[in-house]
C-alpha cells in the first residue's frame, strides 16, 4: 500500500532535483524552471499530507504556492526582459559586475 | 630667636632669588655683593643661634607650616636648631660666605656671573634645609635640593662639548653633572626606602618621635632602616662604589668644588649618620660596616690621589679619603669626633680648593700639576694658604686636622679594630705624601708653565683677605676641640677613650705623626726640586691602575651604561616595536586579512551565491544536528 | 548655583556650538575667553566646595531612562574636584599656548567639545553617563590627532580610537553585568555608582568584573602591554593634542580605577594587587628604558608618561590612604608636568620643525628662558622635592611599601631611570655647544609662550611646597573610600590589607 | 450538502485588517489617479503616499492588543502592532527621499508608489499573522514589489541586483514552502499556535527530532536569507549597491523587521518548546554573521557596500537577541531597529544626495570612500552630520544606535550570556574601524577630484529628512525611555 | 493496487522529466519536460483526491505559466542549445544528494501521527471543490485577497518592467572617467 512516506519521499527527491537545477544552472531561464520544480515538489508533499490527515489546509497551502509561483514567473520574466534588453544575455556568468 | 632661624634659613634663598632676577643678564658685580652680604647675614644669624644654643643648651624648634599630610602621614616644614644642626649651620654659612666673596673674584670673567650666584645661594639654602630640618622628609628635601644645585653647578659650563675619556676623564661638565645626579639618585632610593621603613614601623618621620621609638623596634627592622639610610649617605658622600661622580664633579667651577664637593654637601652623608645616631648606635653590625667601608674608602681614595696629575682631582680624592675617616669615626660610635672632623675638614679643604682655584685662575684653567711648578714666586699668599691647608690635612700637630684625625685614629685603636687602625695610619702617611706632592709640584721647582706661554698672576687682594678666616680656622680650630666636645655631647653620645688608650695616646699620636712626616719628607725628596718623571714607574701596571682610578669609571661605562643603552634600544626596537606593537597590529592585520579572504566568497556570480545558500543550509543542518546531539 | 556641574559640562559644549558662528580670525580669542570662563567656574566650584565633607557634593540627579536605571547623575568629591580643575586649566593653557594656524576655528570648537566630555567623565556618577562621556571624548581627540597631526596621523588617530574603544566596550559589558546583579538583588535597575557601591559581590564575580573594567581602564592608562597606541598618538598629535591627551585623557583610566574598581570590587582589587603591581613595575622600568632609547624628544616624554602612569597605578593599589591619595595627587602632578613638557617640546618644534634631539644641542645657550622652564619641568618630572612631582611619587612609594617592600624598591627605580632619560634629553638638547647653524638664531620664548607656561611653573612650585589645600580634600575622600571598602570587603585578606588610616577611624566624620 | 455557514461580522473583527486595507486602497487610488491624469508630478504621489501611510499609522496604533481576527488568521498582538508601526514609520521616512532635485527613473512611474504601498501592506500582513500561509503570501507580495522597485531604478546594476535578489528569493521561497510542509506534516497545522500545541504533545515521541530539525533548518534558511545572515547574506551587498540609496536603506530596515517578527514567532516557539539546539544554532549563526560581515566590511572600498555589510552585521547582532528568548531580548530587537532606523535613514540619505544621476564616481563604484575625501571642506555641515551617523552606527554614545546596542547587550547579560555580550562588544570595536574610515576620509583627507564633489541631489525635503534623522540620532537619549516602556509593555502583553 | 501502479508510474515519470528539465541543454526540451512533469504532478493531485488542486495546477501552471515561459523563450530567442559553464558536477551532486538524503531521512521518520486531528476536515460525499471553496472563502479569505494583491503587483511589475518606458533610461551608468567625453559632446552641441 502506498503510504504518506512514499509520497513524501517522491516529493523530497523532486525537491532535490529542483535544488540541483538551481545550483547547476547558469542560464537564468533554466534556473527559473528549476525553482518551479522545487515548488511543485512541495505541492506534492502538501497534497499528500493533506490527503492522509484528511485535512484541507495542505491543499490550501498548495493552492497559494501555485499562485505565488505564477506571480513570481510574471515578475521574474519582467526582470529578465529588461536585463536581456540591457545585457543581451541571460547567462549568470556575464552578470557579475558587482562583487567583493 | 625664631626670627634668627628664619633669617639664617631664608637669607640664602633671598640671595638666590635676587641673583636669579638677573640670571639672564650681563655680569652685574652688585649681584655678587648682595649675595655675599645676604650669606654673611645668614652666617651671623647662625653664629648668634650657635651662641644661644651654646649658652643655654636649649634647642630651638620651629614649625613653619604643614607640608604633606595624607592618611596618617603628617610632614611639616619644621626646623630644629640644636647642637648638631647649629654646628653644621655655622660651618655651612661660614664657608659659603667666604666662597661667595671668593667667587666675585673668581668668576669675574664669566658671562654667567649672576646665574652662578643664584645657583650657589640656592645650594646654600638647600643645605640649610638639609641640616635644619626636624624630620627625615625635610632632610630629604634638602638632600635632593643640594643634589640639583650640585647638578646645576657641576654643569655650569654646560656649553663645553663631550670629549673622549682619554682627553678628559670627566668627558664634559654636563656629563659629569648628570653622572653626579644619577649616582645620587641611586643612593636616594635607598634613603627613601629607609624613610618608608621608619614610617611604617613608627608612624612618623619626625626625628624626636623616630628616635624615641627606635629602641623598641625589632633588630632586623633597625638594621634594614640603618642600612637603607646609609645607602643614601653613601651616594651623597661618594662612598665606594658610588664614588666616581665626585672626581668628575671637579668639572664645575672651583668655588663650587670648594663649597659643595669638599666642605658641605658631601659631608651630608656623615651628617645623616650623626643625626640618626640613636638608630645607628642600636645597629652595631651596620655601624661596623660603615666604619669598615669608611676606612676602605679612606685608603682607596688616598691611593688614587698618589699618582693623579690633576690639581683639583687630587684634592677631590683627598676629600673622599677624609670622608672615609669621618665615616670610620661615626661607624665606630665617635659621632662627635666625626662631626668635629667634618667641621675642621670643611675649613682646610675649602681653603685648599680655593687655593687651587687661585692657581687655576692664574694658570688659565690649566690643572695639570706637571705643567706647573715654581709658582711660589708669583703667588705667595696662595702658596701660604695651600701650605697651611696641606699641613692641616696631613695632620701636622696643632693644625686643625691633627686633632680631629688623630682622634679618629685613636678611636679605631680604642675600639680594638686594629686592622682599621693600621689602614688609617697608613692612609695618614699617604695623605701627607700626596698633599705635599701637589704643593711642591705646583709651587716649587722649575717653572714648567713657561713652556706653555702662561703668565700667572696672584689673585685679587680682597679674595685673599676673604680666604684668611679659613686659613686661621685651619690653624686654630683644633684648639676648640674640648669645648666643642662639651657643646655637642649634650646631644650626641659622648665618646671617651678607654683608660688604656688614654695612656698610650701620646704613643699613638707619634706613630701617626711619624707616618705623616715621612710622607711629607718623601714628597719633598721627590718633588721639591722639580719634576723628574720616571717612565718605568709611570708605565707600571699599578701606577696605571691607580691613575685610571682602578678602571672603575671604565667598568661602569662598559658594564652598566653601555649595556643599559643597548638593552634600552633593544627594548624599544625589538620588544616594543616588534613584539608588543606588532601583536596589536597583527591582530588588526589578521582581521583585515580575514576580511580580504572572506570577501572572495562574494564573487558577484549569482550561481555561487545560490551554492552558498545550499552549503549554508547543509552547514546549518550540521550545526543543528551536532548541537542537538551534544545536548541530547 | 547647585547645578554648577551641569554648567561646567554644558557651557563649553554650547560655546562650541555657538563657535561655528564666530569669525575665523576671532575664533582663538573666543576659545580662550570661553575656556577662561570655564576655568573660573571650576575655581568657583572649588571655593564653594565643602572641604569638610568627604562625600559627593553638588549632586544632580535627573532620571533619563528610568526603566533602564539610567540617570543624569552628577557629583563631585575630593578625588574628582581637582582633576576637573586641572582639566579646565590645561584646556585654557593649551588654548593660550596653541600655535596652530590651520583651521583654528575648528580646533577651538573641537577643544571645547573635548572639554565638555572630559569634565563629564569626571563628574559623572552614573555609569552610563560616565561611559557616554568616556566614549565621546575619543571623537574630538581623533579629530585633533587626525587633522593636525604629523605624517602618520591617520594611523595614530585610528589606532588610538579603536584601541580605547575596544577596551571600553568590554568595560561596558562589565557595567551591564553589575547593573544586572544589582537588579537581581534589589529588583531595581540602577547604573548609579553610588548604588553600586552598596553591592557586596561574591569574589568570583568581583574578579570577572574587575577584569572587564580593567581592560577598559588599562588601555586608557595605558598599562603595559596595552600602551603602544600612546607613542603613536603623542608622536603624531599636534602639541595641543598631546597636552590634553597626557594631562587629562590618560587620567580617565586611573580615575576609573579609583572610582569604580576599588570601591566596587575591594576583594578582587586586593587579590589583583600583585599582578597589577607587576604590570605597573614592568611599565615603570620597561617604558623608562624605552624612553631612554628614543631619538625623538616628544617620544621620550610620551614614554615617560607611561612610566609615570605606572607610578600612579601602583599607588592606587597600595590600598592605603597614603598610596591612593598620592596617586590622585600624582595624577594632577603628571597632568601639569607632562602637559607643560609637551608644550615645551611643541615650542621647539614650532621653531625647528623637528623633534629629533640630534638636531638640537646647546639650546640652553640660545634659549635660556626656555631652558630654565624646561629644567623646572624636568625636575618636577623626576620628582624633585618642593616640586609638584615629588609629593605624589613619594606618597605612592611610601604607600606601596606597606604592600611589598621589594616591589617598592623596583618601582622606586623610577626615580633613577627617570632621571637617566630626562637628564639625557636635557643634556642632548640643551647642553653642549651649539653645533647646528639653524639653532644659533633661535628665538627665545615669546611672551605668549612664556605666559602660558608661567602659571604651570607657579603651580608646580606652589603645590610642591604647599600641597595641603589640594591634598586635604583628596585625603578626606580617600579615607572615606577606604573606610567603606574595608567594611564592604568580604575576604579576610582584603580586610587585612585595606588599611584605614587612624585619623579616619577616630574622627568618625565618615558616613 | 453543507449547511450555509453563518459568520457574524463582529467575530471577523475586520478592524484588524484596516491598516493593510488602507495601504492597499491607497495603492489603488494612486493607480486610478494615474489613469485619470498621467501628467501628475511625483511630488503629489509622494505626499499622497505619506498621507496614506499616516492614516495607516493611525489605524495601526488604534488597534487593541492581543486580538485575533478573520478566523484567527489575523493576529494582532504586541509585536505585530509595534512592528507594523515601525514599518510604517520607516516607510514614511523613506518616501520623501523621492523628492530629489534631479529626476530619477523610478519616480517617473506613479506605479512606483502604488507598488510601494502594496509592499508595505505585504509586510504588514507578514507580521500580523501566525498563519504560515498568510506569512508566505504577505512575504511574497512584499518581495515581488521590492524586486520591481529595485529594477525600476533602471541602471544595469539595478537589474543585476534585482535578478540576484529575485533568484535567491525564489530559492528561499522553495525552502520556506518545504519547511512549512514539514511543519504541516508534523502537526497537521500551519498556524503557529496550533503547531506549538501539537508539538508540545509530540515532543516526547522518538525519532521526531529529525523532522523538527528539518523544519527549523528549512525555515531558518528562508529567514536567514531575508535577514541576510551568513552565509545567506551574499545577495545583500550587491543588491544594496545596485539599488538606489533610499531603497537600500529601506531594505536594511523594513524587510528585516518583518523577517524578525516571523523569526520571533517561529523560533521563539521552538525555544519555548525547550529545544535548546535551536538556540545554539541561532547563536552560532548570529555570531558568525556579525563577525564575518564586520571583517568583510573592513575591506570594502565603497561606502554603500560597507553599509550593506554593516547592516548584515547589525542583523547578526540582533539575531542573537532572538536566541535569548526573553522579553528584554525581544524588546531589544525592536528598540534597536527603531533607533537604527533614523541613523540608517540619515546615512543612506547622505549617500543619496551625493548621487550623480548619470555618472558613477569611478569605473566600479558609485560611492567609494575617496568620493567623500575632504567633504568637510566642501560641505562642512554635511560632513559633520555624516560623521554623526557613522559614530552612531559605531555605537558611540549618546547617539541612537548606542542605546539599542546597550539594550541588546544588557538583555544578553540578563539572560546569562555574558560571553555573548563580550563578543558583541568586540564586534562593535571591529566595526568602529570602517565607520571611522569614512570619518577619516571626510575630515582628514583632501578632496580628490574637483568634479563630482557637488552634491547634486540636495533639495529642501531631503534636508528636512536628514535634519530629522540627525535630530533623532542625537536626541535619542530623550525618547529612549518612552520608547522602551512602550515596546516593553506591548511585548510583554503579547507574552513574548 | 491501481493507486500504487499510478503512483509508481507518475513518480518515475516526473522524476525523469524533471531530471531532463534540470539537465537538458536545450531550453525547448527543458520547458517541454517541465510542462509534462507538471501535468503528471496534477496526476498526483488527482490520485490524492485533491481534484480542485489538480485542475488549478493544470490551468495555472500548464496553461498560464507555461504560456508565459514560451513567450519569454521566443523573446530571448532561446531555441538554440545553451552553453553554460555549469557548476562542477561533484558539488552539485554532493549538495543535491545530501539534501535529498536529509529530506528523505526527515520524511522517512515517524512524521505522521494518527493523533493529529484535522482542523479543516474533508467531508465525505462532498466534492473536493466545494470543500476547498468553503475553507478558502472563510478561513483563507484574507490570504486569498492578499494573493489577489500579489497578482496585481505581479501584473503591474510585468507591465512596467517589460514596457517601453524602461528603454529610455534616465539614470545612465557611465563612470566619471567617461564624463569628460559627455561634457565635450554637450559642448559640441
Amino acid at each position: 500500500m502506498i503510504g504518506l512516506t512514499d509520497y513524501l519521499i517522491v516529493s523530497a527527491i523532486l525537491f532535490s532535483i529542483g535544488l540541483m537545477g538551481v545550483l547547476r544552472r547558469r542560464n537564468l531561464l533554466m534556473l527559473f524552471f528549476a525553482t518551479e520544480v522545487m515548488l511543485n515538489a512541495v505541492n506534492v508533499a502538501f497534497a499528500a499530507i493533506s490527503h492522509y490527515y484528511n485535512d484541507l489546509t495542505g491543499q490550501m497551502f498548495a493552492f497559494f504556492i501555485i499562485a505565488i509561483a505564477a506571480s513570481e514567473v510574471a515578475v521574474g520574466l519582467g526582470i529578465l526582459i529588461v536585463l536581456y534588453k540591457k545585457h543581451g544575455s541571460l547567462d549568470l556568468d556575464d552578470l557579475a559586475s558587482m562583487r567583493g | 630667636m625664631e626670627g634668627l632661624v628664619y633669617i639664617a634659613l631664608f637669607a640664602p634663598f633671598a640671595s638666590s632669588l635676587f641673583a636669579a632676577l638677573f640670571g639672564m643678564t650681563e655680569r652685574k658685580i652688585f649681584v655678587g655683593i648682595v649675595a655675599s652680604t645676604l650669606l654673611a647675614t645668614s652666617f651671623i644669624a647662625s653664629a648668634m643661634l650657635a651662641f644661644y644654643v651654646y649658652g643655654t643648651g636649649n634647642a630651638i624648634h620651629v614649625t613653619m607650616m604643614d607640608w604633606i599630610s595624607a592618611g596618617d602621614l603628617h610632614i611639616p616644614f619644621g626646623f630644629i636648631v640644636d647642637q648638631v644642626s647649629v654646628t653644621m649651620m655655622v660651618v655651612v654659612t661660614l664657608v659659603s660666605t667666604i666662597v661667595h666673596i671668593y667667587s666675585i673674584g673668581y668668576m669675574d670673567h664669566d658671562k654667567s656671573f649672576n646665574r652662578f650666584f643664584s645657583y650657589l645661594s640656592a645650594f646654600v639654602f638647600s643645605m640649610m634645609i638639609l641640616v635644619m630640618s626636624d624630620n627625615f622628609a625635610g632632610l630629604f628635601i634638602g638632600w635632593e635640593g643640594v643634589g640639583v644645585c650640585s647638578w646645576l653647578l657641576i654643569g655650569f659650563w654646560y656649553h663645553k662639548p663631550d670629549v673622549s675619556r682619554e682627553e678628559n676623564p670627566s668627558i664634559s661638565p654636563s656629563w659629569a653633572a648628570n653622572e653626579a645626579f644619577i649616582m645620587n639618585r641611586i643612593a636616594d632610593l635607598g634613603m627613601l626606602i629607609g624613610l618608608f621603613i621608619l614610617y611604617w614601623n613608627i608612624g612618623s618621620l619626625q626625628y624626636d618621635k623616630v628616635f624615641a621609638a627606635v629602641p623598641f623596634l625589632d633588630g632586623t627592622v633597625l638594621n634594614a632602616a640603618a642600612l637603607a639610610l646609609f645607602i643614601g649617605a653613601m651616594g651623597k658622600s661618594a662612598q665606594f662604589p658610588l664614588h666616581t661622580w665626585l672626581t668628575d664633579a671637579m668639572e664645575g667651577p672651583t668655588p663650587v668644588s670648594a663649597l659643595i664637593h669638599a666642605a658641605t654637601m658631601v659631608t651630608a652623608g656623615v651628617f645623616l649618620v650623626i643625626r640618626a645616631n640613636p638608630l645607628f648606635s642600636l645597629t652595631p653590625e651596620v655601624s661596623y660596616f660603615i666604619a669598615a667601608l669608611g676606612t676602605f674608602v679612606a685608603f682607596f681614595a688616598a691611593s688614587m690621589a698618589l699618582v693623579n696629575r690633576d690639581l683639583k682631582r687630587i684634592i677631590a680624592f683627598s676629600t673622599l679619603s677624609q670622608l672615609g675617616y669621618m665615616f670610620a669615626a661615626a661607624g665606630l660610635g665617635a659621632y662627635w669626633i666625626a662631626l668635629f672632623h667634618l667641621a675642621a675638614h670643611a675649613f682646610f679643604k675649602a681653603l685648599l680648593f680655593l687655593g687651587a682655584g687661585n692657581v687655576m685662575h692664574a694658570m688659565h684653567d690649566e690643572l695639570d700639576i706637571f705643567k706647573m711648578g715654581g709658582l711660589k714666586k708669583v703667588m705667595k699668599w696662595t702658596y701660604l694658604y695651600m701650605g697651611i691647608a696641606s699641613l692641616a690635612l696631613a695632620g701636622i700637630p696643632f693644625f686643625a686636622g691633627f686633632f680631629s684625625k688623630d682622634a679618629i685614629i685613636e678611636t679605631a685603636w680604642n675600639e680594638g679594630t686594629i686592622v682599621l687602625w693600621a689602614i688609617l695610619v697608613i692612609t695618614a702617611g699617604m695623605t701627607a705624601f700626596y698633599s705635599f706632592r701637589q704643593v711642591f709640584l705646583t709651587f716649587e721647582g722649575d717653572e714648567r708653565y713657561k713652556k706653555y706661554g702662561i703668565h700667572p698672576h696672584e689673585m685679587y687682594g680682597y679674595v685673599l683677605v676673604a680666604m684668611s678666616p679659613l686659613a686661621i680656622l685651619a690653624m686654630v680650630a683644633g684648639f676648640g676641640m674640648k669645648s666643642f666636645e662639651h657643646f655637642v655631647t649634650k646631644l650626641l653620645p659622648d665618646y671617651h677613650m678607654s683608660e688604656h688608650t688614654h695612656h698610650i695616646a701620646w704613643f699613638l699620636g707619634l706613630v701617626v705623626l711619624a707616618f705623616a712626616v715621612s710622607g711629607i719628607l718623601l714628597a719633598y725628596k721627590k718633588y721639591y726640586h722639580g719634576l723628574k718623571r720616571d717612565e718605568q714607574l709611570e708605565n707600571s701596571w699599578y701606577y696605571r691602575l691607580l691613575a685610571n682610578q682602578y678602571y672603575i669609571p671604565v667598568l661602569y661605562d662598559e658594564f652598566i651604561a653601555k649595556p643599559y643603552a643597548m638593552i634600552s634600544n633593544a627594548m624599544w626596537t625589538k620588544v616594543d616595536m616588534k613584539i608588543v606593537d606588532a601583536t596589536v597590529d597583527g591582530i588588526a592585520k589578521f582581521l583585515y586579512k580575514t576580511g580580504d579572504t572572506s570577501r572572495k566568497m562574494q564573487t558577484g556570480n549569482l550561481s555561487n551565491y545560490l551554492n552558498w545558500m545550499a552549503v549554508g543550509a547543509v552547514l546549518l543542518l550540521v550545526v543543528a544536528a551536532i548541537s542537538a546531539a551534544a545536548i541530547g | 548655583m547647585d547645578n554648577i556641574l551641569s554648567v561646567l559640562i554644558f557651557f563649553p559644549a554650547i560655546a562650541g556650538l555657538l563657535g561655528f558662528v564666530v569669525d575665523k580670525k576671532s575664533a582663538r580669542a573666543y576659545g580662550i575667553t570661553v575656556a577662561a570662563i570655564e576655568f573660573l567656574l571650576s575655581l568657583w566650584l572649588w571655593f564653594s566646595f565643602d572641604t569638610g565633607n568627604a562625600g559627593m557634593q553638588f549632586v544632580e540627579m535627573i532620571p533619563l531612562i528610568p526603566d533602564f536605571g539610567v540617570n543624569y547623575y552628577l557629583g563631585v568629591d575630593g578625588i574628582s574636584l581637582f582633576i576637573i580643575l586641572m582639566t579646565t586649566l590645561m584646556t585654557l593653557i593649551g588654548m593660550v599656548s596653541m600655535s596652530i594656524e590651520k583651521d583654528v576655528k575648528n580646533m577651538i570648537i573641537t577643544l571645547l567639545f573635548l572639554e565638555m566630555t572630559m569634565v563629564g567623565v569626571f563628574v559623572a556618577l552614573d555609569a552610563i553617563v560616565f561611559y557616554l562621556f568616556w566614549e565621546l571624548s575619543l571623537v574630538p581627540m581623533l579629530y585633533i590627532i587626525g587633522a593636525w597631526g604629523g605624517p602618520l596621523r591617520v594611523y595614530a588617530a585610528v589606532k588610538f580610537f579603536l584601541y580605547t574603544f575596544m577596551g571600553s566596550l568590554v568595560m561596558l559589558v562589565g557595567m551591564l553585568f553589575v547593573a544586572y546583579v544589582y537588579h537581581s538583588l534589589t529588583g531595581v535597575w540602577s547604573f548609579a555608582i553610588t548604588d553600586w557601591y552598596a553591592l557586596v559581590l561574591p569574589v568570583n564575580y568581583q574578579l570577572w568584573l574587575f577584569a572587564a573594567f580593567f581592560l577598559g581602564f588599562a588601555i586608557k592608562v595605558p598599562m603595559f602591554p596595552f600602551h603602544t597606541w600612546l607613542p603613536y598618538a603623542h608622536g603624531q598629535a599636534p602639541t595641543i593634542g598631546s597636552v590634553i591627551l597626557a594631562a587629562v585623557l590618560l587620567k580617565m583610566g586611573t580615575y576609573g580605577f579609583v572610582r569604580f574598581s576599588l570601591p566596587m570590587f575591594p576583594d578582587a582589587s586586593v587579590m589583583m594587587i600583585t599582578p597589577i603591581a607587576v604590570l605597573a613595575i614592568i611599565m615603570i622600568i620597561y617604558t623608562a628604558m624605552v624612553a631612554y632609547a628614543q631619538k625623538d624628544m616628544k617620544q621620550v616624554i610620551a614614554y615617560s608618561s607611561v612610566s609615570h602612569m605606572g607610578i600612579i597605578m601602583i599607588g592606587i593599589f597600595a590600598m592605603n590612604a597614603e598610596g591612593i591619595g598620592g596617586s590622585v595627587f600624582q595624577m594632577l602632578s603628571h597632568g601639569i608636568v607632562s602637559g607643560a613638557l609637551f608644550m615645551l617640546v611643541g615650542i621647539i618644534y614650532d621653531r625647528r620643525h623637528t623633534k629629533l634631539m640630534s638636531e638640537f644641542g646647546g639650546l640652553a645657550s640660545v634659549m635660556p628662558k626656555y631652558a630654565v622652564i624646561f629644567g623646572i619641568m624636568l625636575m618636577a618630572s623626576v620628582g624633585l622635592p618642593l616640586t609638584i612631582g615629588f609629593v605624589g611619587e613619594f606618597l605612592v612609594l611610601l604607600g606601596f611599601y606597606e604592600i611589598s617592600p621589594v616591589m617598592t624598591v623596583l618601582a622606586g627605580t623610577s626615580i633613577i631611570i627617570g632621571a637617566v632619560y630626562m637628564l639625557s634629553v636635557y643634556k642632548k638638547s640643551f647642553f653642549g655647544p651649539v653645533t647646528k647653524e639653524e639653532n644659533k638664531t633661535l628665538k627665545d620664548l615669546t611672551p605668549r609662550e612664556t605666559w602660558s607656561l608661567i602659571p604651570l611653573v607657579a603651580i608646580v612650585v606652589w603645590l610642591g611646597v604647599y600641597p595641603k589645600p589640594v591634598l586635604d580634600p583628596i585625603n578626606k575622600s580617600v579615607n572615606a573610600m577606604l573606610v567603606f571598602m574595608e567594611e564592604k570587603a568580604i575576604t579576610a585578606e582584603a580586610k587585612d590589607i585595606i588599611k584605614v588610616p587612624q585619623s579616619a577611624t577616630t574622627a568618625g566624620e565618615v558616613k | 450538502m453543507f449547511e450555509p455557514i453563518k459568520v457574524s461580522l463582529e467575530s471577523l473583527n475586520l478592524v484588524t485588517l484596516a491598516p493593510m486595507l488602507i495601504a492597499i486602497a491607497g495603492g489603488l487610488v494612486i493607480l486610478i489617479l494615474d489613469l485619470i491624469n498621467s501628467k501628475l508630478h511625483k511630488s503629489l504621489y509622494v505626499m499622497l503616499t505619506i498621507l496614506i501611510l499616516i492614516v495607516d499609522f493611525g489605524a495601526t496604533i488604534g488597534l487593541n492588543v492581543n486580538e485575533r481576527g478573520f478566523f484567527d488568521v489575523m493576529l494582532i498582538d504586541g509585536i505585530s502592532i509595534i512592528s507594523q508601526l515601525l514599518i510604517i514609520v520607516a516607510s514614511i521616512l523613506f518616501t520623501p527621499l523621492a523628492l530629489t532635485s534631479k529626476r530619477f527613473h523610478e519616480y517617473s512611474y506613479p506605479e512606483f508608489f502604488a507598488l510601494f504601498l502594496f509592499m508595505v501592506a505585504g509586510f504588514q500582513f507578514m507580521v500580523a499573522s501566525d498563519n504560515l500561509i498568510l506569512i508566505f503570501v504577505g512575504l511574497e507580495t512584499a518581495s515581488l514589489s521590492l524586486y520591481t522597485l529595485i529594477a525600476l531604478h533602471n541602471r544595469s546594476n539595478s537589474y543585476e541586483a534585482a535578478v540576484k535578489y529575485f533568484t535567491m528569493g525564489a530559492l528561499a521561497a522553495g525552502f520556506f514552502a518545504m519547511g512549512s510542509a514539514v511543519v504541516y506534516g508534523l502537526t497537521g497545522s500551519i498556524e503557529l499556535y496550533q503547531v506549538a500545541q501539537v508539538l508540545s504533545v509530540r515532543m516526547g515521541e522518538t525519532g521526531i527530532m529529525a523532522a523538527i530539525l528539518g523544519s527549523s533548518v528549512l525555515l531558518m534558511v528562508t529567514l536567514a536569507f531575508k535577514l541576510s545572515l551568513f552565509p545567506f547574506h551574499t545577495w545583500a551587498p550587491d543588491v544594496y549597491e545596485g539599488a538606489s540609496a533610499p531603497l537600500a536603506g529601506y531594505m536594511a530596515i523594513v524587510p528585516k523587521i518583518a523577517a524578525f517578527v516571523v523569526a520571533i514567532r517561529i523560533f521563539g516557539m521552538y525555544i519555548d518548546l525547550g529545544i535548546e539546539w535551536v538556540r545554539i544554532m541561532i547563536l552560532i549563526l548570529a555570531i558568525v554573521t556579525m563577525t564575518l560581515a564586520n571583517v568583510m566590511a573592513l575591506v570594502q572600498e565603497d561606502v554603500k557596500r560597507m553599509l550593506a555589510y554593516s547592516s548584515i552585521s547589525h542583523a547578526g547582532f540582533i539575531m542573537a537577541a532572538i536566541a535569548l528568548d526573553t522579553t528584554e531580548g525581544t524588546t531589544s530587537i525592536f528598540l534597536y531597529y527603531a533607533l537604527f532606523m533614523f541613523t540608517n535613514l540619515g546615512a543612506f540619505a547622505m549617500l543619496w544626495i551625493s548621487r550623480h544621476k548619470v555618472r558613477r564616481f569611478d569605473k566600479r563604484y558609485d560611492h567609494p570612500y575617496s568620493k567623500f575625501s575632504g567633504l568637510v571642506q566642501i560641505m562642512p555641515m554635511g560632513a559633520v552630520i555624516m560623521a554623526l551617523f557613522m559614530l552612531s552606527l559605531a555605537g558611540v554614545p549618546p547617539f541612537s544606535v548606542f542605546w539599542g546596542k546597550i539594550y541588546v547587550m544588557q538583555a544578553a547579560v540578563n539572560a546569562g550570556y555574558v560571553w555573548l555580550a563580550i563578543v558583541m562588544g568586540l564586534n562593535s570595536a571591529i566595526a568602529a574601524y570602517y565607520y571611522l574610515k569614512l570619518i577619516v576620509y571626510m575630515f582628514l583627507k583632501d578632496p580628490v577630484k574637483d568634479m563630482d564633489t557637488v552634491y547634486y541631489n540636495l533639495s529642501k525635503p531631503l534636508m528636512v529628512v536628514i535634519g530629522l534623522a540627525a535630530t533623532a540620532t542625537i536626541a535619542a537619549i530623550f525618547y529612549v525611555q518612552p520608547l522602551v516602556s512602550y515596546l516593553y509593555y506591548m511585548i510583554s502583553a503579547s507574552g513574548y | 493496487m491501481y493507486e500504487a501502479i499510478a503512483f509508481y508510474l507518475f513518480s518515475a515519470l516526473t522524476i525523469g522529466l524533471f531530471l531532463i528539465t534540470v539537465m537538458s541543454k536545450n531550453v525547448l526540451y527543458a520547458m517541454t519536460s517541465l510542462a509534462a512533469g507538471m501535468v503528471l504532478i496534477s496526476g498526483f493531485f488527482f490520485i490524492l483526491g485533491a481534484d480542485f488542486l489538480g485542475v488549478v495546477q493544470l490551468i495555472v501552471y500548464v496553461g498560464a505559466v507555461m504560456a508565459l515561459y514560451s513567450f519569454a523563450m521566443m523573446f530571448f530567442d532561446a531555441t538554440r542549445d545553451i552553453k553554460e559553464k555549469n557548476t562542477p558536477a561533484a558539488l552539485i551532486f554532493l549538495l543535491g544528494g545530501l539534501s535529498a538524503l536529509v529530506l528523505v531521512l526527515i520524511f522517512a521518520g515517524p512524521i505522521h501521527s494518527d493523533a493529529i486531528q484535522a482542523l479543516y476536515p474533508m467531508h465525505e460525499g462532498v466534492g473536493n471543490a466545494q470543500d476547498v471553496g468553503i475553507v478558502l472563502f472563510t478561513k483563507y479569505l484574507v490570504p486569498f485577497e492578499v494573493a489577489a494583491v500579489m497578482l496585481l503587483v505581479a501584473m503591474i511589475a510585468g507591465i512596467i518592467l517589460a514596457g517601453k518606458k524602461m528603454d529610455q533610461s534616465l539614470t545612465k551608468d557611465t563612470s566619471v572617467d567617461d564624463a569628460d567625453e559627455i561634457l565635450k559632446q554637450k559642448d559640441a552641441k
